[in-house]
C-alpha cells in the first residue's frame, strides 16, 4: 500500500478481473452452446435412424 | 378404516390389478407393458427364465421400487400414492434376505415384531422360528448361517408379517428338500388364511400343483396368463422355440 | 412413539456389536491428533492457541469414517428396504440411526479431550460446558452427516462424496464449535460463549428437522 | 416426453446476445467513463463486475433451489433439468465471484483473500453446489438422481443464512465491511448496466442448458420400443 493514501494505478488488478470474468463466462458460454449443438446432432442422428433398444 | 378405505376396499374386484407396469434399470428395459389381474385369493406362478423380469415384477408390486411408467393396484390402494398402504397389507420374500449379519435369529425377528407392532416376547417368536426349523439356532447370529437357514430365517419373517398378499421370489432356492416340504407347508397356510400368493419359481411342476393361475414372463413381457396346469407345457419355458399360440 | 422405540432398540443392538468399529475411528481420531501437533512442532504457547481447531478437525475427519459405516448394516443384505416394507417409519428409522451416530461422535469428542489435554498443555477450566458444546457440535454434524450417508452409501466411490457434501454444509457448526471450544479454554472475557452456543442449537433445529423430513425421499427407489 | 419449453433456443440465444450487449456497454463505462473514486482511485472498477456478478450467482442459486423444490412436490422432471442448469450456472458465477473478490482484496487489503462474509459465504456455497453437481454425476438412475440432488440443493440452500451469520461473527473482530456500501448516483449507472447484462447473459445459458438437460432425459427416460424382434 503506498503511502499517498490514493491508490494510484492499480489498473493491472482491474483488467485482470475483467479479462477473467470474459475468460470465464465466454468459456462457460461456448461450453454450453457446444453441448447443446452436440446433443443435437446426435437426437438428430439418432432419429434418423433409431438404433433397436435391447 | 376411513371412508376412503372402505370405498377403496369395495372396488378392490382385484387382489393385484396391474396396467402397462414397465421399470428400467440403466439403459435396459427389465419390465414391458406388464398387464394382469389377480383375483383374492387366488394364489398365481410366476415362471420365466433367468433375467426375464420375475424379481423386477415382485419388487414393483412390493413397493420395493418404483414403476417407470404405467400402474396398479394392491387390494385398491393405488402404488403410486398409496405406497405406505401398500406395504402395510402386502409381505415380501425377496433374494434378498433383509437380515441382519451381526445379529441373532432372534434379534432380527425381534426388530421385525416390533416395527410391526406385535409382541416380541420369546414365547410369541420361538414358535415362528419352530416353525421352520430354526428354534435350535434361535440365539446363534445369522452370520454363521448357511444360505438355506438364512430362507428360512426370510420365510419365519415373511409369515409373522401376515400379508393379506403374499410375493414369494424362488421361495425353493436353497433349500433341502425337507425345506421343499418346508414351503409347501407355508405356502398351505397362506392360502388358509385368505390370502393371495404370487410365487416366482423355476420348479414348474411343483408350482402347478400348488397355485391356480399362472404367468409366463419374457425379456420383461408377459408373454402367457391361464390356468397353472396347462403352463409347464403351454407355458413355452422348455421347447427352445416359443409355441404358436403364446406369441 | 412405537416406531422410533424399535428403530432405536435395533440401533442398540448393531451398536453393541459393533464396538471394536468405535475403537478403530477412536484410534484414527487419536492418531490424527497426534499428526497434527507434529505439523507445529513442540512450541506449547502456539498448541495451546490451537488445540481447540485440532481437536474438531479430527473430530470432523473422524466423524466420515462413522457416518460413512453408518449403513453398512442396513445395505448389507438390503436390510433397510426390508424394514421400509413391513411398513417401518422412515423418519423413525432416521432419527434412530441419526441419534445413535451422535452417541458415536459425542463419545468420540468426549474421549478426545484427554489426549488433547496431554498432547497440547491445553487447560480445562470449565469440561462439564466443554462436553455440551461437544454435544451440540457433534449433533450438527450426525444430523446431515446421516441423511447423506443413506444417500452415498448406495453411490459410486462413497468414501469422496460424503465428505465432498458434508465439509461446506458444516462449516458453521466448526466454526461455532472451535470458537465455543477455544472461549472455554482460553478465557471468555467477554462471555461470547452464549452466542455461539446459541449458533449451534439453531444449526441443529433446522438440520434436525429438515433432514427427518427429507430422509423418506433419499431411501424411496 | 415432448422436448419444447417455454422458450425456444433462438430465445435462448437472444438473451445471451442482450446479456453480452449490456455487459460490454457496462464496463466500458466502469471503466473509462466513470471517474475514479476519490480514496480508491480505480482499483474500485473491479467492483462494476465484481457486486453484479455477486447478485446472479445469488439468483442462480434461489433458481436452483425453487426448481429443487418444485421437482419435489411435484415430480416434473423439467424441474430438475432446471435445476441442473440453475446449480451449473451458479457454480461458475460464485467460482468466477471469488476469483475476482480474491483480485479485488490484494489492492486493498493487502492479501489475497480478506474473509469477507458475504465473499467466504459465497466459496462456501459455491464448494457445496460442486459437492452436489459430483453427486448428479456419480448417480446413474434418472430419478435418483434428480431426487437427492434436490435434496441436497435445499439443505445446502437453507444452510446459507447460518454460513454467513457464523462467518460475519468469526470475522467481526478483524474490520469493517470492505466494499464502500453507498455507492452514489453516477457509479450506479454501469453498476446497474452490468447487473442486467449478467442476468439477460444467465438466463439465455440456463435456458440452453435447460433445453440440454431435458434432451439428455429424453433419450435417458425414453418410453420401450414396441414388440422387438428377438
Amino acid at each position: 500500500m503506498n503511502p499517498t493514501g490514493v491508490l494510484g494505478g492499480g489498473w493491472e488488478f482491474v483488467t485482470a478481473a475483467y479479462v477473467l470474468s470474459l475468460v470465464v463466462l465466454g468459456s462457460y458460454a461456448l461450453s454450453v452452446v457446444w453441448r447443446f449443438r452436440a446433443e443435437i446432432r446426435r437426437a438428430e442422428r439418432q432419429r434418423r435412424n433409431p438404433e433397436v433398444s435391447k | 378404516m376411513t371412508t376412503f378405505d372402505a370405498i377403496a376396499a369395495i372396488a378392490a374386484t382385484a387382489a393385484i390389478d396391474a396396467r402397462g407396469l414397465c421399470r428400467r434399470y440403466g439403459r435396459r428395459w427389465a419390465l414391458v407393458d406388464v398387464t394382469f389381474r389377480v383375483a383374492p385369493g387366488t394364489s398365481v406362478m410366476l415362471a420365466g427364465r433367468n433375467g426375464s423380469g420375475k424379481s423386477t415384477l415382485l419388487r414393483v408390486l412390493a413397493a420395493a421400487i418404483r414403476p417407470d411408467r404405467g400402474s396398479a393396484t394392491v387390494l385398491g390402494h393405488d402404488l403410486g400414492r398409496e405406497r405406505e398402504e401398500v406395504r402395510r397389507s402386502i409381505a415380501l420374500l425377496s433374494h434378498a434376505s433383509y437380515l441382519h449379519e451381526a445379529l441373532t435369529a432372534m434379534e432380527n425377528l425381534r426388530i421385525a415384531a416390533r416395527f410391526l407392532e406385535r409382541k416380541t416376547g420369546r414365547d410369541a417368536l420361538l414358535p415362528l422360528l419352530a416353525e421352520v426349523e430354526l428354534d435350535a439356532r434361535a440365539d446363534d447370529a445369522v452370520s454363521t448361517f448357511s444360505a438355506g437357514m438364512r430362507k428360512r430365517l426370510a420365510l419365519a419373517r415373511t409369515l409373522l408379517q401376515e400379508g393379506s398378499v403374499v410375493l414369494l421370489d424362488e421361495p425353493y432356492g436353497e433349500l433341502d428338500p425337507p425345506g421343499f416340504r418346508l414351503v409347501d407347508r407355508l405356502f398351505g397356510t397362506f392360502k388358509a388364511r385368505g390370502a393371495t400368493v404370487l410365487m416366482a419359481t423355476h420348479l414348474l411342476d411343483r408350482g402347478a400343483a400348488l397355485c391356480d393361475e399362472g404367468l409366463v414372463l419374457e425379456g420383461g413381457r408377459l408373454r402367457w396368463h391361464g390356468p397353472a396346469r396347462e403352463l409347464p407345457e403351454q407355458g413355452g419355458l422348455d421347447p427352445a422355440t416359443l409355441p404358436e399360440g403364446a406369441r | 412413539m412405537k416406531q422410533l422405540a424399535a428403530a432405536l432398540y435395533k440401533e442398540w443392538l448393531l451398536q453393541s456389536r459393533a464396538l471394536a468399529q468405535l475403537l478403530a475411528v477412536l484410534v484414527f481420531g487419536a492418531t490424527a491428533l497426534l499428526l497434527f501437533s507434529f505439523a507445529v512442532g513442540p512450541n506449547y504457547e502456539l498448541l495451546r492457541a490451537i488445540a481447540p481447531g485440532f481437536l474438531w478437525l479430527a473430530l470432523l475427519l473422524s466423524s466420515t469414517l462413522t457416518l460413512a459405516e453408518s449403513f453398512q448394516a442396513e445395505m448389507e443384505h438390503r436390510a433397510l428396504e426390508g424394514q421400509i416394507l413391513l411398513p417401518a417409519n422412515p423418519a423413525a428409522l432416521y432419527y434412530a440411526k441419526a441419534l445413535a451416530n451422535w452417541a458415536q461422535l459425542t463419545l468420540l469428542g468426549i474421549a478426545l479431550v484427554p489426549l488433547m489435554v496431554a498432547l497440547y498443555d491445553a487447560q480445562l477450566p470449565r469440561p462439564l460446558a466443554l462436553a455440551g458444546i461437544i454435544a451440540l457440535g457433534t449433533a450438527g454434524l450426525s444430523a446431515p452427516g446421516t441423511l447423506y450417508a443413506a444417500m452415498t452409501h448406495q453411490a459410486r466411490s462413497r468414501q469422496t462424496l460424503l465428505p465432498l457434501l458434508l465439509f461446506p454444509l458444516v462449516v458453521p457448526v466448526l466454526i461455532a464449535a472451535v470458537k465455543a471450544t477455544s472461549l472455554l479454554m482460553l478465557g471468555d472475557p467477554m462471555s461470547q460463549i452464549g452466542s455461539w452456543a446459541l449458533l449451534l442449537i439453531t444449526f441443529d433445529a433446522i438440520h434436525w428437522s429438515l433432514c427427518g423430513l427429507l430422509f423418506g425421499r433419499v431411501v424411496e427407489d | 416426453m415432448a422436448v419444447s419449453d417455454r422458450l425456444n433456443p433462438g430465445a435462448g440465444y437472444a438473451l445471451m446476445v442482450v446479456g453480452a450487449l449490456l455487459l460490454a456497454v457496462g464496463s466500458y463505462i466502469g471503466l473509462f467513463v466513470a471517474p475514479s473514486e476519490s480514496y480508491m482511485g480505480d482499483v474500485y472498477r473491479i467492483l462494476y463486475v465484481h457486486v453484479p456478478t455477486a447478485w446472479n450467482a445469488l439468483l442462480a442459486f434461489t433458481f436452483a433451489f425453487g426448481s429443487a423444490v418444485a421437482f419435489l412436490i411435484r415430480g416434473d422432471f423439467k424441474w430438475d433439468a432446471r435445476h441442473e442448469a440453475g446449480a451449473e450456472m451458479g457454480v461458475v458465477l460464485a467460482g468466477l465471484l471469488c476469483c475476482q473478490g480474491s483480485i479485488w482484496a490484494k489492492p486493498t487489503w493487502g492479501v489475497w483473500w480478506d474473509w469477507d462474509p458475504r465473499l467466504t459465504t459465497t466459496a462456501v456455497m459455491f464448494f457445496a453446489f460442486v459437492g452436489i453437481l459430483a453427486l448428479r454425476r456419480f448417480v446413474e438412475d434418472p430419478v435418483k438422481r434428480a431426487t437427492w440432488s434436490a435434496v441436497a440443493t435445499i439443505i445446502a440452500y437453507v444452510d446459507v443464512p447460518i454460513v454467513y451469520f457464523s462467518v460475519r461473527w468469526w470475522n467481526s473482530l478483524h474490520q469493517m465491511q470492505s466494499s464502500p456500501e453507498t455507492v452514489s448516483a453516477p457509479f450506479l449507472i454501469p453498476l446497474r448496466t452490468n447487473a442486467f447484462g449478467i442476468l439477460f447473459l444467465m438466463a439465455g445459458l440456463i435456458t440452453l442448458r435447460t433445453r440440454l438437460a431435458r434432451m439428455r432425459l429424453a433419450q435417458e427416460m425414453a418410453p420401450p420400443l414396441p414388440e422387438v424382434a428377438s
